[in-house]
């Protein structure tokens, strides 16, 4: 099974990075761009073939390892 | 909103502290105005707790241009040139959020240092960590090294020294102390006191979030349970805006547009109005609506609180405003004049149109509570016997079970994350007694160290408090430089409790004997109360970074041997003291009795001599002895040379245990050239300086005479291997 | 011989570069990134850094800033163009070099001398190496993990473009000298004209016997010829 | 309007990042995940009300800038 895991920054929380892509945009002409956040996007290749299984594991490692909870969100898709 | 006991209590006042506010403004305060308080009077702005003991420290000589009680310490290191530097924890940030705890807390002792017109040469940090087996250290340490390279080597300033320790002490409270050194010339120091009223006051920088609200008295306060719903208040660093900042200020620095400057850290846009204000004797007038804000419907609450990093105010001349708008635009920044200085002595604080807070600036400051806090004496260790079993531990194994320990183990795992070579002007990197930074475009140099020894504190804080003081002017001299002054950062539990209130009177006792016997004074620190967890606390760790000058380069020194058929001198008297050694922790198992204890006639004796040796160009390789003992320090000199030894012990009075393990203070090893031999002799006999002479250098292989014989290449290997594995490296 | 070294927001080896080509006596200007064009000058250097914080790819941002046309101008025009470090990351994001600089292979940032072997003497920048194959200079960097497509590495060693390899100290190029990942240990390269380098190890600081070497000096002679 | 967009390396091209994150999880004892390749993930707020327009300009600066299209694919979401 494929899953996805988007990892991104709360809100509250300064993005650097999101902050100088858009200035990067914006000096780049793209007026009508107000605002960007990064994240990070993951894809697990998962031997696991019952859906609810699969996803807790992914939260589970999500938790565990790939998001810092503390700023952090996740989300997570079953790609296949 | 009314102000309730609660709502006093969660800001971390008690009654009295806010019956005392009461009095002191003749008023109830509202929330806006409680939240000011509680910022300036918790721990870690105020001082309450410290300052009686802090006082007494000796902080001037003739080195000094400015002690304690500004952004940073400032010393003369001759011609027109100045050094800028202080040290400062980031502990509890970082226990939450290991790379952003780390990497805010080097960018806010950068600004410390560039607020005072200074450009940042260095830092260093010492990190504390848990057992390496407890299950967060491994995350704890990644992410502390990489969150301290994150940041520094963006900005492009060398991290060039540091210390990591683990013990269980602090499995839930790491110690994270980040030090930095800038350069200045004498002429062009900027301080953060105001002057003259009616004048700009600028916000520059990044902009205003909900950064870290209360991260002033989150510092302040114990670790429980609820430090969960504390966590949204970890702070991102932003190291591009930061370089951007510095670039920024140092170019508006070249004239005169800036009456003072002071950086926005714990406390924020709160602590650094008043601060400015209060060393003028001034009053400040701030619209709010002026602040720039990264996020919708900010508070004036929120504004005052925040705690973003990667900002500072400014109190301009009048008429430079536009100038230096045009700079701080150039460089990408936020450039904002939000008040005034006023000579009415309040911070009077404006939104929409309303005065939403008033408040006498000496309330805040000079006026916030101090206390003579209850204490107790610790008792001195006795020296028990021995652990009967000590001498079944084989020589050789003990040694190499001490070199592979994670104390005692090679730190390039760590120092490999930080750019030490940017800026060219890095002489001696990370790995020797002392870093040395070439000051630029000359042929001086400046010796840096940071240290701390908590085992020894723990033991008995008074020779603790004096040893490590010793111990860093003792690297310094290593390195062929003159110890100049010191910066400090305490990290203690909570001062609330008569035993750890104990522990840093008399630590504090401890370094002022030692910096004022060594003229060594204390030109700035910090303290860092309460690192506490769940009622366990951390081992006494007063960190002392300090600072020397080499006048001249070609007079530098290094650790590592240099030549066949040289001698080992180990100079000053070992006596045998085991008890708080690395050989006892690590190899024997047992922490009982009192750490060695420091002679400060000897030490300063000794110290001088090397000194003197290495200007007389007698000296091959200087290092000091200190954890481990004498086979430690020689093991590492071989390590370092790729050169072996073979040495004999003197007939002693002492076992080869204690000869060879032995944490004696005030001790070296040094090499002489054959052909110096005669005159190092001399000298030390003339000057009653205590030596003997223990060996030869030779190839390859490090022997002692009757009892082992290993390949420097092993040494070599044992002692790298530590961090590799853990980390399942290969 | 006059040179430019182009300052980004979030450079930080753009003094230390000068310094070193004032010391070489190579007349140099620093020129700001929002210039429209470049001083005349014979060589452009794009120094090592964090321009704009690598924030989105190293030298992403930096390839897409005002005087970067101006510079790929002077290089078609067969100028001299060196790019240090993240100035390599900027060369290769802007298609003057080919290939791609990924995270280092055990993703942590690398700051440590490293042994490197000098495989082409045949171009303005490395001229005075020729009785010096093996040489040592600093690496620092997070991003330095060549990597390009089977026909661009055939390609670069087919014509010889490979300037600098990672190696042990006596010159052996194998997997345990490779301190980053890099395909086939490369440290720098040239375009097929011999007038572009973009190099990972840093040779403007180490230029001094006290700063623990000097072969990093032979390039700045080689280009002062 | 809220876009997103995907970064991720091509295929044939190393991803250390992915194979650091992968080998980890492994020696956390999730056997059963085969394989972790990392991208980069982006949130765009663009003042623009008509789908195809914006898409065409996300799709511009996914080229121009927030992928390097020799090494990276991406794929682009219209959230809001
Ligand atoms: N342990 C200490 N020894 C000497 N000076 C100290 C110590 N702790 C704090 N100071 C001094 O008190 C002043 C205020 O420190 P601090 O509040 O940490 O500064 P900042 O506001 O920049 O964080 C500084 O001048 C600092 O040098
Ligand atoms: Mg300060």
């Amino acid at each position: 099974m494929k899953i996805s895991a988007i990892v991104t920054l709360k809100e509250n929380v300064l993005d650097p990075q999101g902050k100088v892509v858009n200035q990067t945009l914006k000096n780049m002409g793209y007026s009508n761009i107000t605002e960007v956040r990064q994240g990070k996007y993951f894809e697990i290749q998962l031997n696991e073939n019952n859906k609810e299984k699969a996803k807790k594991i992914i939260d589970e490692i999500c938790k565990k390892l790939l998001s810092n909870t503390i700023i952090e969100d996740y989300t997570i898709n079953i790609k296949q | 909103m009314k102000i309730t006991q609660q709502i006093v209590n969660k800001h971390g006042l008690n009654s009295e502290e806010y019956n005392k506010i009461i009095k002191l403004i003749g008023k109830k305060p509202n929330l806006l105005e409680l939240g000011i308080f509680s910022a300036m009077w918790n721990e870690h702005c105020s001082y309450k707790s410290s300052k009686k003991y802090l006082k007494t420290l000796p902080t001037k000589n003739k080195k000094v241009i400015q002690g304690p009680g500004e952004n940073a310490g400032v010393i003369d290191i001759e011609d027109e040139d100045a050094l800028v530097f202080k040290i400062e924890s980031h502990n509890h940030p970082s226990f939450i959020e290991p790379y952003q705890g780390a990497a805010t807390g080097v960018g806010g002792i950068l600004r410390d240092v560039f607020t005072m017109g200074a450009r940042p040469i260095a830092t260093l940090n010492s990190i504390h960590f848990g057992d390496h087996k407890h299950y967060k250290t491994k995350n704890l340490l990644s992410g502390v090294v990489s969150g301290i390279g994150g940041y520094g080597n963006c900005i492009g300033i060398p991290t060039v020294g540091g210390e990591v320790k683990f013990n269980s002490v602090y499995n839930e409270n790491i110690l994270v102390n980040a030090m930095a050194v800038g350069l200045v010339k004498k002429n062009k120091i900027f301080y953060s006191k105001a002057k003259g009223s009616n004048k700009p006051v600028i916000y520059v920088g990044s902009k205003t979030g909900r950064d870290g609200i209360h991260g002033a008295s989150m510092a302040s306060a114990e670790f429980d349970k609820n430090t969960e719903e504390k966590k949204p208040t970890v702070q991102v660093g932003d190291p591009f805006t930061e370089k951007l900042l510095l670039e920024a200020c140092l170019e508006l620095m070249k004239d005169d547009s800036i009456i003072s400057i002071q950086d926005m850290g714990a406390a924020g846009l709160t602590s650094s109005s008043i601060e400015m204000a209060s060393k003028g004797n001034l009053g400040i007038e701030i619209n709010l609506n002026k602040i720039p804000c990264r996020e919708k419907k900010m508070t004036p609450y929120e504004m005052m609180l925040s705690e973003s990093q990667e900002r500072m105010l400014l109190i301009l001349n009048s008429g430079k405003e536009d100038n230096a708008e045009k700079i701080f635009k150039k460089w990408g920044l936020d450039f904002s004049i939000i008040g005034k200085t006023t000579d009415k002595k309040d911070l009077v604080l404006k939104f929409n149109e309303n005065e939403v807070a008033n408040l006498p600036i000496s309330a805040l400051s000079t006026e916030a509570p101090i206390y003579d806090r209850k204490w107790k004496k610790a008792l001195l260790p006795k020296k028990t016997s021995l652990p009967q079993n000590y001498k079944s531990f084989k020589i050789i194994d003990s040694l190499k079970k001490i070199l592979m320990s994670p104390n005692n183990s090679e730190k390039s795992w760590v120092w490999e994350q930080y750019d030490q070579t940017v800026m060219g002007d890095t002489i001696q990197k990370s790995g020797g007694d002392s870093a040395v930074i070439r000051i630029h475009g000359s042929n001086k140099g400046v010796s840096l160290t940071i240290d701390s020894s908590s085992n020894y504190c723990e033991s008995y804080p008074l020779t603790g408090g004096k040893q490590i003081v010793a111990e860093a002017w003792r690297n310094l001299i290593s390195v062929g430089s003159n110890p100049i002054a010191i910066t400090n950062c305490l990290n203690f539990g909570n001062p609330e409790k008569e035993k750890i209130m104990g522990q840093f009177v008399e630590c504090i006792q401890g370094m002022k004997e030692a910096c004022t016997y060594l003229d060594f004074p204390v030109v700035s620190g910090n303290v860092s109360f309460y690192n506490e967890t769940n009622k366990k606390t951390i081992s006494p760790t007063p960190t002392i970074g300090g600072v020397g000058l080499l006048k001249n380069l070609e007079n530098m020194m290094t650790f590592g041997l240099k030549e066949l058929g040289s001698s080992l001198f180990l100079i000053g008297k070992t006596s045998g003291h085991l008890y708080q050694s690395e050989f006892l922790r690590e190899v024997v198992g047992t922490k009982d009795g009192p750490p060695p204890e420091v002679n400060l006639f000897n030490e300063r004796n000794n110290g001088f001599m090397i000194r003197d040796l290495i200007l007389k160009k007698l000296l091959n390789s200087v290092h000091d002895i200190s954890s481990g003992g004498m086979l430690v320090a020689l093991s590492e000199m071989c390590i370092r040379g790729k050169i072996g030894a073979k040495i004999k012990i003197p007939n002693k009075n002492i076992s080869s245990y204690e000869y060879l393990f032995a944490e004696d203070q005030s001790r070296y090893l040094v090499e002489v050239s054959e052909k110096n031999k005669k005159e190092v002799v001399k000298i030390l006999e003339k000057n009653s300086v205590y030596f003997e002479i223990v060996g030869k250098t030779q190839k390859d292989c490090l022997d002692l005479e009757k009892e082992f014989n290993i390949k420097v290449e092993e040494l070599i290997e044992i002692n790298s291997r530590w961090f590799k594995s853990y980390f399942n490296e290969n | 011989m006059k040179s430019s070294v182009i300052v980004f927001p979030g450079s930080n080896c753009d003094r230390d570069v000068a310094v070193a080509l004032e010391k070489f006596k190579i007349k140099n200007e620093m020129v700001w990134h929002n210039e429209a064009s470049l001083p005349k000058s014979d060589l452009v250097v794009l120094p090592g850094g964090f321009s704009y914080g690598d924030y989105l790819r190293a030298g992403a941002i930096a390839g897409k800033s005002r005087i970067i046309n101006d510079v790929i101008k002077h290089a078609k025009n067969g100028g001299l163009v060196l790019g240090i470090c993240n100035g390599f990351q900027i060369l290769i994001e802007t298609g003057l070099l080919p290939g791609i600089l990924l995270r280092n292979k055990n993703l942590k940032f690398l700051s440590k001398n490293v042994f490197v072997k000098v495989i082409n003497t045949n171009n303005k920048f490395c001229s005075n190496y020729k009785n010096k194959k093996v040489i040592e200079l600093p690496i620092a960097h997070n991003e330095g993990n060549y990597f390009a497509d089977y026909k661009t590495l055939k390609n670069l060693e087919d014509k010889d473009l490979v300037v600098f390899k990672y190696c042990d100290m006596d010159g052996n190029i194998n997997d345990v000298s490779n301190p980053n990942g890099s395909l086939n240990n490369i440290a720098g390269i040239l375009n097929p004209e011999k007038n572009i380098l973009g190099m990972m190890p840093h040779p403007e600081r180490l230029i001094d016997p006290i700063l623990s070497g000097k072969d990093g000096s032979i390039m700045f002679q080689s280009l002062k010829k």
